[in-house]
């Protein structure tokens, strides 16, 4: 019966190893996503002042 | 006999997204003194570099001494090439003497040994051949770079920035043996960032800039010739 | 050919002129040696079966720093253009260098083998075995460590570098099979009863040489 | 680029779905294995994870051959979004592997158990390999030695994998026969379990190769917009 610990240990490192590495991935895109929208409103100003 | 010596067909270099060189268009024939100024980032170690087969294009047609340049087919025409950098490529603890000894026997150069002797007398170090270049001052290094540079009788030889850290006295000794070599029938490519240097011995001068060569001339007035570099320069910074 | 011989004469005449240079890897194995040494000297152990290891450990720390400045001497001249300049194809200057790769570290490894007998009281094994083993090790190690040394010449930290590339794919090959062998030379055995040791090394000195040959010009080139 | 979104989400989707039916698979379907109880059930994704990382360590290789062979840095992204997932699953098998055997074998690591051995130098090449991307100097020598030292690295594993064969000769141990039981119910679990990591490998590759190319796109821009 104490065997199980180890399939509980396993399974726990298995499941938060493939989530962490997936949430990781989803944080950076979001990131990026974020930095986009920045850049994209730079730029507009940058065009705006231009145009004035 | 065909007397292109250098023909570059729309050669284009990038690293990753960064466009070095744009579809550079260069034909050189033989017993040309062919100089290019540019700023420094315009572009001018990497053409060198590729049209001295350092390098390769991404894009474009490279061909020397009338054979197209290809990756592993390029022997043979390197032993036609030399090349003289501000860099020496000679070693500090080798001695004069093995420094082109070592290149001698690269370049499979017959009666070496007649030859260094000779090269070592005109370039005025025959005296320290047996002292270890690490001693040498940095003139002396270049005269030995440009003695290692000659070593196997190139025909078509490129020079990188080849008055950077010579002396006036160096650098007129220097253009006097591009002189020389020029009428044995040897072909010269150099470049240089500084216009007031080199601009006498070319009999054919460029501009690179942001990565296209962007005027060419023959025997032009010197003045006419750096206004227009400075007005290319002016708009590079904007 | 030509091509070949000048180089290797080139690094040898250099490495054998800055004389500081060699000093250093000599002292260097006699300090690893004798740290084995201390390290064992507290503790019950039985030589033979630690025998093998220390001397391919030593062999492999000391020999790293004589690879490491291969290629990185090169580029801190700047002559490695002038060697690209050459009509000579770049698989030459991989197997001048190799030769003399494998020549300092071998005499490297004979001058530590000898240290070893010092330091540690072992009855001496077969040692035209042993020397064969060495000989043959010692090739795959320089073919592959010349190739690192290569890659890691153009990386910043190259020193650290070299052993993080190195340690993971010589460990397991070679220097595995090597002690292997060397500890059952030490336990008696000849030549003959460590032929399949042998066989692997030899297999071992085969690939890597054929990886310089196919692989330097990637890593010389743009 | 929406059509090629569609395709990620759905191998996504894939890869959940499979992921769901062998966990079904490995807890309820197959039965209890008769020598070493319900702890074998580990062995359902702890292959399927070893599977992936020599699958992304394979991908590597062949992406750093066509890198060499076309110089295009696309192969180049491929290759090192493979490796650092590799290096994930990888890690996650090198450390189920010992929880496995502690109950098994009543030993965390055998060092005689070749499949663990060999993992591990896969790991410790693999991460030598990121090292030396971490310390490159430019973006082309990046990809040049990366390529380069991936194909020794992956070239050397099965040479490795027979030489140390040689040296376990030498101390012999007894072998773990894990497979000598295999039920076909679990060899279909197994399957599934395998095939689902390997969508999920597929989805988690497009991902980061995605991310880098975007990361690559917005740097050049603040790169622009800052001269």
């Amino acid at each position: 019966m104490s065997d199980l610990i180890y399939l509980y240990a396993a399974y726990t490192v298995i499941w938060a190893g493939v989530f962490l590495y997936v949430l990781k991935l989803h944080l950076a895109q979001r990131k990026l996503k974020q930095e986009t929208e920045m850049l994209k409103e730079i730029i507009d100003e940058k065009k705006n002042k231009k145009n004035l | 006999m065909n007397d292109n010596i250098l023909t570059a067909k729309n050669i284009s270099k990038s690293y990753g997204r960064l466009k070095v060189l744009k579809n550079i268009n260069l034909n050189i024939t033989k017993g040309d003194r062919y100089i290019l100024y540019g700023s420094n980032g315009a572009g001018k170690t990497t053409l060198v570099k590729i049209l001295s087969t350092l390098l390769y294009a991404d894009s474009g047609e490279l061909s020397l001494f009338g054979e197209i340049i290809r990756r592993h087919s390029t022997k043979q025409i390197r032993a036609l090439i030399g090349f003289m950098s501000h860099q020496s490529y000679l070693y500090n603890d080798l001695s004069a003497l093995e420094n082109l000894n070592f290149y001698a026997n690269l370049y499979s150069i017959k009666n070496k040994k007649e030859r260094i002797e000779n090269l070592l007398k005109e370039i005025g170090l025959y005296h320290r051949s047996h002292d270890r270049i690490g001693n040498f001052s940095r003139g002396m290094k270049q005269r030995l770079a440009l003695a290692r540079a000659l070593l196997h009788n190139p025909d078509l030889i490129f020079l990188d920035e080849p008055y950077a850290g010579l002396d006036i006295r160096a650098q007129e000794i220097l253009n006097d043996i591009i002189i020389q070599l020029n009428k044995r029938g040897k072909t010269f490519f150099f470049i240089t960032h500084d216009i007031s240097k080199g601009f006498e011995v070319a009999t054919r001068s460029g501009i690179l800039s942001n990565g296209q060569i962007v005027y060419e001339t023959k025997r032009e007035k010197i003045d006419t010739f750096s206004k227009k570099y400075k007005d290319i320069l002016l708009r590079e910074q904007n | 050919m030509n091509a070949i011989k000048t180089i290797f004469l080139k690094e040898i005449k250099i490495e054998f002129r800055n004389k500081q240079m060699i000093n250093n890897y000599l002292l260097l194995s006699v300090m690893i040696i004798a740290s084995f040494r201390f390290a064992f000297s507290i503790i019950d152990f039985s030589l033979l079966l630690i025998a093998s290891p220390i001397i391919w450990i030593t062999f492999f720390f000391s020999g790293m720093f004589s690879l490491s400045p291969t290629y990185k001497r090169e580029l801190e001249e700047g002559t490695c253009e002038g060697l690209l300049l050459a009509p000579i194809s770049n698989s030459s200057i991989y197997f001048g260098k190799f030769l003399s790769n494998f020549l300092v570290i071998l005499l490297l490894e004979l001058f530590s083998l000898l240290i070893f007998f010092v330091f540690f009281s072992i009855a001496t094994p077969d040692l035209v075995a042993l020397f064969i083993l060495i000989i043959i090790g010692t090739i795959g190690f320089a073919a592959l460590g010349n190739i690192i040394s290569a890659i890691s010449s153009n990386l910043s930290q190259s020193e650290v570098m070299l052993p993080v590339l190195l340690v993971p794919i010589l460990l397991f090959t070679i220097v595995i099979s090597a002690i292997s062998a060397t500890s059952k030379i030490f336990e008696g055995a000849h030549l003959f009863d460590v032929m399949q040791e042998v066989r692997f090394i030899l297999m071992f000195d085969v690939v890597f040489l054929a990886i310089g040959y196919l692989l330097i010009d990637y890593i010389l080139g743009d | 680029m929406r059509f090629k979104i569609n395709i990620k989400d759905l191998i996504f989707g894939v890869a959940i779905i499979l992921i769901l039916i062998s966990i079904y698979l490995a807890f309820i379907y197959t039965p209890t294995h008769t020598t070493m109880g319900d702890v074998q059930r580990i062995f359902y994704f702890h292959v399927a994870s070893a599977w992936l990382s020599y699958l992304a360590f394979g991908v590597t290789f062949v992406t750093g051959i066509f890198y060499l062979k076309s110089k295009d840095f696309k192969w180049d992204k491929i290759a090192f979004a493979s490796a650092e997932i590799g290096i994930v699953f990888c890690t996650l098998a090198i450390t189920t592997g010992p929880l496995w055997g502690k109950a098994v074998w009543g030993a965390f690591w055998r060092w005689e158990d070749l499949k663990l051995f060999i993992t591990l130098v896969l790991w410790l090449i693999f991460i030598a390999y990121l090292a030396l991307r971490a310390n490159a100097k430019s973006k082309v020598s990046k990809a040049n030695l990366s390529a380069v030292f991936g194909i020794i690295g992956f070239i050397c594993v099965p040479l490795s994998f027979a030489a140390n064969r040689i040296w376990q000769q030498y101390h012999p141990t007894v072998i773990a026969t894990s497979e000598g039981s295999l039920q076909s119910s679990m060899g279909m679990a197994l399957g599934i379990s395998v095939i689902a990591f390997t969508f999920l490998y597929i989805y988690l590759l497009i991902s980061k190769v995605e991310i880098d190319t975007m990361r690559e796109i917005i740097e050049e821009i603040k790169q622009k917009v800052g001269g």
